[in-house]
């Protein structure tokens, strides 16, 4: 692989190998990092994201026991004393085994101490469900990530933003969450521009421009709403789709922006719905006063578990179909009052 | 050999073929592409969960495994049709294909059901024998996970619990050396997890986990002792797996020789030489393994034939 | 204390022994509930709340050791096995360090195993902030619980819902999550009627009827929100205030149906703004078309971690002037286009 | 007695007193509510923390209490000013008053920080002491906990990682009998918590948690094996508290003549006995108690006179 950090001609890779590209370069620009998880090192990852990095870095990466609590606090303690740790959970639903280390430790690091201390670490996960992926496997939880203050929250859903947002968060120093996910690990390519500046956090993407309805989604999701934007496309109706990337910071200028123009909202998520981040960007609209022709719309995975059976996972999730039916009908309703 | 010894064994014999050859089957409909994600194998590690139900009346008791959790299903006396058609996604699964390979219960058979996040069934396996210690069942709990395992934090808290309760539960560590792609001698200091248990005030043995009779009467003597109140035990049974940790795992973390070097010492195999040795006929065996075969072979082509998973009906069972 | 099941005349309770009779009538009459926890048994838990029920039904209460996730897996397996456990997690806040068993565990149950089996599990815990708690025990993380398919959530506010709501749980063939109010335990005093019908899950409560604005809240918010609705209405202002009481199942027509009456809304929650439950009650106002004079008002915690000086705390979670101030503004806003 | 050891034993004294001296001011401090909320105290575990930090280089080791974590500040020097205003809710607390009396640090002195989710800080010392594997600092790390913490799960998970690598952290048990109003034979069955250690590959002792002595030259050891590379270590430190679990706790639970007996053998008590019996004039020591006083009431008397935390300020810090 060529020296990530001096070329500007974009490469091709796939989102699992940008997301090792991003790791390669900070692990060989910053001293300071360290990385750590299940599987990591000399297996390169089970899904093969850290690969050739133990060999590269040598015992600034390597692979820890099954114990969760121990990884993230692990992780915060070395950050507390100025390293700059990257640590992978190999699913985000086992980010509960010790979701204590998140929201009772590393959140609270800088605030409480009044900014003299911090914890600049990151915790890459990924998440999703994927055709046989059991319930315990499959949730899409960046909801209760973004609840908690303290907690940066990212989800690429390029290879670019792949390797952007991890270079962001790994460059961030306060906590920050990057969800991937694993149906695009292998799945998707494109193209990489390596840059040489470092990326900092934060910023919406409008993924395509359009007039009629704007679409908020972030993840891998986008591509549900890109796929569902060109069969709206078809019929007519142009939406501009707003990849958030970042929970938190939240980008909302860009959504209010967006919608104020056109009138109408949607957003999509693969999570279920109650509770969702999709109540948060709706409510966002709402509180701003953003007139609508219509009223908001969200689609989700409704509140149920995730079932592992692909006939039965396909029905509960959004896919292209079911969101473009919905931003059909969105985009026809009425007028609210 | 007393007939009852002989007939003993050939039933495990069988027992232990069944699940190897189901799982030869899930590997081979996972090549297909007719099973979806994840599928973890136990070839190999069979003697664990054959001998370990001889002890068991899984009428009343009940048994919390892992993702790595077919064998338990089937030495359970779980119906391979329904397990197949899990896998497959079939409306006819054990759970309608809500589970899966990886999470799958069958509560009639006494399986309370795998668990994928690893640790998670031990307070859980916990707890049902908790309830035995109020509803007068005289129920045992098995909770069965790897060796991996031992170094979560759940796992900690359950046998402590457990000990302190006195709680009827047997912990059966299947100790196959490695935990997803990562041996277990990098994970801990002290490689005899099964001295944790002391530390507990809880009985803790290692046993060679590939002798069926030495499982068999662990077992059993355990069992007994956890029932008449004697309190919890930790069996870390020593095992290998004969495949990946998951399917497609090309397992380069494998020294050289020592998947063959498994295969000479894994339980069918010694199993075999032992009846062979005593003078059991090699026709005998051989039937027995292909009359194993049939049985899986005919259950996973019925399973393939049943439909799929109505997807009309998932938002049924949310709640009560 | 007298027989509770038999008495129609209302007792005086406080919010806590609204609780313990509740607990102690569970454990009379269901003769498959047990309880336990850390220091609820011999000790009567360290707020008092199930003082005496151990020397009244003996080894069905029991201490536990300091280990949440033996006690709510232990509670789960109890559960599978037919007993109907009654578990004390002290704070919401440590729930995070057994997370799993609920999101991963209690929640699956039922969906995965088709009904087979079920989890009848009643979890009792308590939340808020209260003067010098630190910031590992004041948050409020209802929304959390609310975001998991499978677990019902509720946050009692009165002795009389403290009492109901605490039997409509252990009466629930499915996991619940009883959160009460460590600040109202002592502090508040009210008539308990105790019943001889079961109370059964859901429902909100319109705890002051009104005209203008129509203020939705939960839990001990409510009492902040009651507060600053007796300052509009010295206003000349009348705010309807909603009591969810429940947050799964969500009595959401109950809201909708105040805020097609009034034409305003607001949602008062201690929880901090972002992806708070708040978000959800505004989107479904919002989703439903329901037409609004003025842009719907969320009220709570500033996204921060909570500060332990009082001083600080008073200044970061909504008290009666702050959101009578908000409830005002929002009486008063223009319309909507 | 050698003129050194006389004077080290005098500074001891006068830091436990100054540690029990200000456990009885906030004792007082919050009877009259001027502080507010729980307050863990410490009276009689003082050589704990006096005699370990005797064994620590505060300019870069890193030490992780629990809420009841007034004593480990102080005994690294945290000035006694600060932590009055931190309990005071003042702006000149260690923390602005955020922390408050359960959740404080105070870095400059080697105090990264009570927590008040029991057994969380453990996996947190062990990060630091993995940080020392790669900064060349030379620093170990201190994770202290009461006996109860180590059924939580995350002590576990710190105790197998902190013995994989070999990390430079002593993980002090202070075990003083009772967790919160239950008695720690009550949670587990074997009470030989230090016997768990070697589960994991890794040395432990029970000392008496009373006598200074002791305390010093076990740390003193511990600290040197485990800053030369021989891995982390486990004390268990016996001792009791003189007073309730937090400010207003009645404590039915302990048994008659329990608490009398405690003032008997906690370490001033004894240290003062020591020092008697080794001819030091009871007026030197009474002189030694009263500067204690009298500093520590000086202190309180300025953190009350400052201003409280300033509510202007409570978005600062948030983030980066
Ligand atoms: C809490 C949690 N962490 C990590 C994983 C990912 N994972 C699945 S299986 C496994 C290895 C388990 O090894 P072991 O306990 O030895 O059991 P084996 O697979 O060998 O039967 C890991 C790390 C998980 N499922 N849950
Ligand atoms: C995860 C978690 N569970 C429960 C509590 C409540 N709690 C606070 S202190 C305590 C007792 C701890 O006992 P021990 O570890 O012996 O320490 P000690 O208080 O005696 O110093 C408990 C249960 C908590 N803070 N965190
Ligand atoms: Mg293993
Ligand atoms: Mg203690």
């Amino acid at each position: 692989m060529p020296d990530t950090a001096t070329i500007a001609e974009p490469t091709t890779l796939s989102y699992a190998m940008a997301v090792n590209a991003a790791l390669r370069r900070a692990l060989a620009e910053r001293g300071d990092t360290i990385l750590f998880g299940e599987d990591v090192a000399l297996p390169g990852g089970v899904h093969g994201v850290t690969r050739r990095l133990r060999t590269e870095f040598g015992e600034r990466v390597f692979d820890t026991p099954i114990s969760e609590s121990a990884i993230l606090g692990g992780a915060i303690g070395a950050a507390l004393m100025g390293r700059r740790p990257i640590v992978e959970i190999m699913w985000a639903d086992f980010t509960f085994v010790a979701f204590d280390q998140l929201i009772n430790q590393a959140a609270n690091v800088r605030y409480v101490s009044q900014g003299r201390l911090h914890a600049p670490l990151t915790v890459r996960t990924q998440q999703g469900a994927t055709p046989g992926s059991c319930a315990q496997h499959s949730q899409s939880v960046e909801a209760l990530f973004a609840h908690i203050p303290g907690l940066r929250v990212c989800l690429p859903a390029t290879p670019q933003d792949a390797y952007d947002l991890t270079l962001a968060a790994i460059g961030c120093d306060d906590p920050v969450i990057v969800i991937e996910s694993r149906a695009l690990y292998h799945s998707m390519k494109g193209p990489v521009t390596f840059g040489t500046e470092w990326p900092t956090i934060g910023g919406a993407r409008t993924a395509r421009p359009g007039t009629d309805i704007t679409v908020v989604t972030w993840g891998a999701t986008l591509h549900t709403a890109l796929a569902a934007a060109e069969a709206l496309h078809e019929e007519g109706l142009e939406a501009e789709v707003v990849d958030l990337r970042w929970l938190n910071p939240l980008d909302d200028r860009t959504v209010l922006e967006s919608v104020a123009r056109t009138g109408r909202l949607a957003v999509v998520h693969d999570a279920n719905l109650t509770g969702g981040f999709g109540a948060e960007i709706t409510s966002r609209v709402a509180e701003n006063g953003i007139p609508l022709l219509a009223p908001p719309v969200r689609v989700g995975t409704n509140d149920l578990r995730i079932p592992a059976a692909p006939s039965l996972q396909g029905a509960a999730i959004p896919n292209a179909a079911t969101v473009a039916e919905r931003l059909m009908k969105a985009c026809t309703a009425g007028s609210l009052s | 050999m007393h007939e009852s010894d002989l007939n003993q064994y050939l039933n495990e014999l069988t027992s232990m073929w069944r699940i190897r050859h189901f799982e030869e089957h899930v590997a081979q409909l996972r090549a297909d592409n007719l099973i979806a994600g994840s599928v973890h194998l136990c070839n190999g590690q069979e003697a664990i969960y054959v001998g370990t139900c001889a002890a068991l009346d899984l009428r009343r008791d009940a048994v919390f495994p892992t993702y790595r959790g077919h064998g338990w299903a089937i030495a359970c006396g779980t119906p391979l049709d329904a397990l197949f058609a899990e896998l497959l996604g079939r409306a006819g699964g054990v759970n309608g294909g809500r589970g899966g390979s990886a999470y799958l219960s069958a509560p009639d058979h006494g399986l309370y059901g795998e668990n994928s996040i690893v640790g998670a069934g031990a307070p859980i396996a916990a707890g049902a024998a908790l309830a035995a210690t109020f509803d007068g069942s005289g129920r045992i709990t098995v909770a069965a996970f790897g060796e991996g395992a031992m170094n979560q934090g759940s796992v900690h808290e359950a046998l402590n619990f457990a000990a302190v309760y006195q709680l009827p539960v047997l912990f059966i560590v299947e100790n196959n050396r490695y935990s997803e792609l990562t041996p277990i001698a990098s994970m801990v200091r002290s490689d005899r997890l099964y001295s944790r248990a002391s530390g507990y005030g809880m009985r803790g043995v290692r046993i060679d986990g590939n002798d069926i009779d030495t499982v068999r009467e662990t077992a059993i003597q355990a069992a007994a002792h956890t029932r008449s109140g004697g309190g919890p035990v930790l069996i870390e049974a020593m095992t290998q797996r004969l495949v990946g940790h998951y399917f497609g795992d090309a397992q380069l973390y494998r020294p050289d020789g020592e998947v063959e070097q498994a295969r000479e010492d894994e339980p069918i195999a010694r199993l075999t030489r032992l009846l062979a040795a005593r003078g059991v006929a090699q026709a005998e065996l051989d039937a027995i393994r292909d009359a194993a075969h049939q049985e899986v072979a005919e259950a996973a082509k019925r399973a393939l034939a049943a439909p799929l998973a109505d997807p009309s009906t998932i938002e049924e069972h949310m709640y009560a």
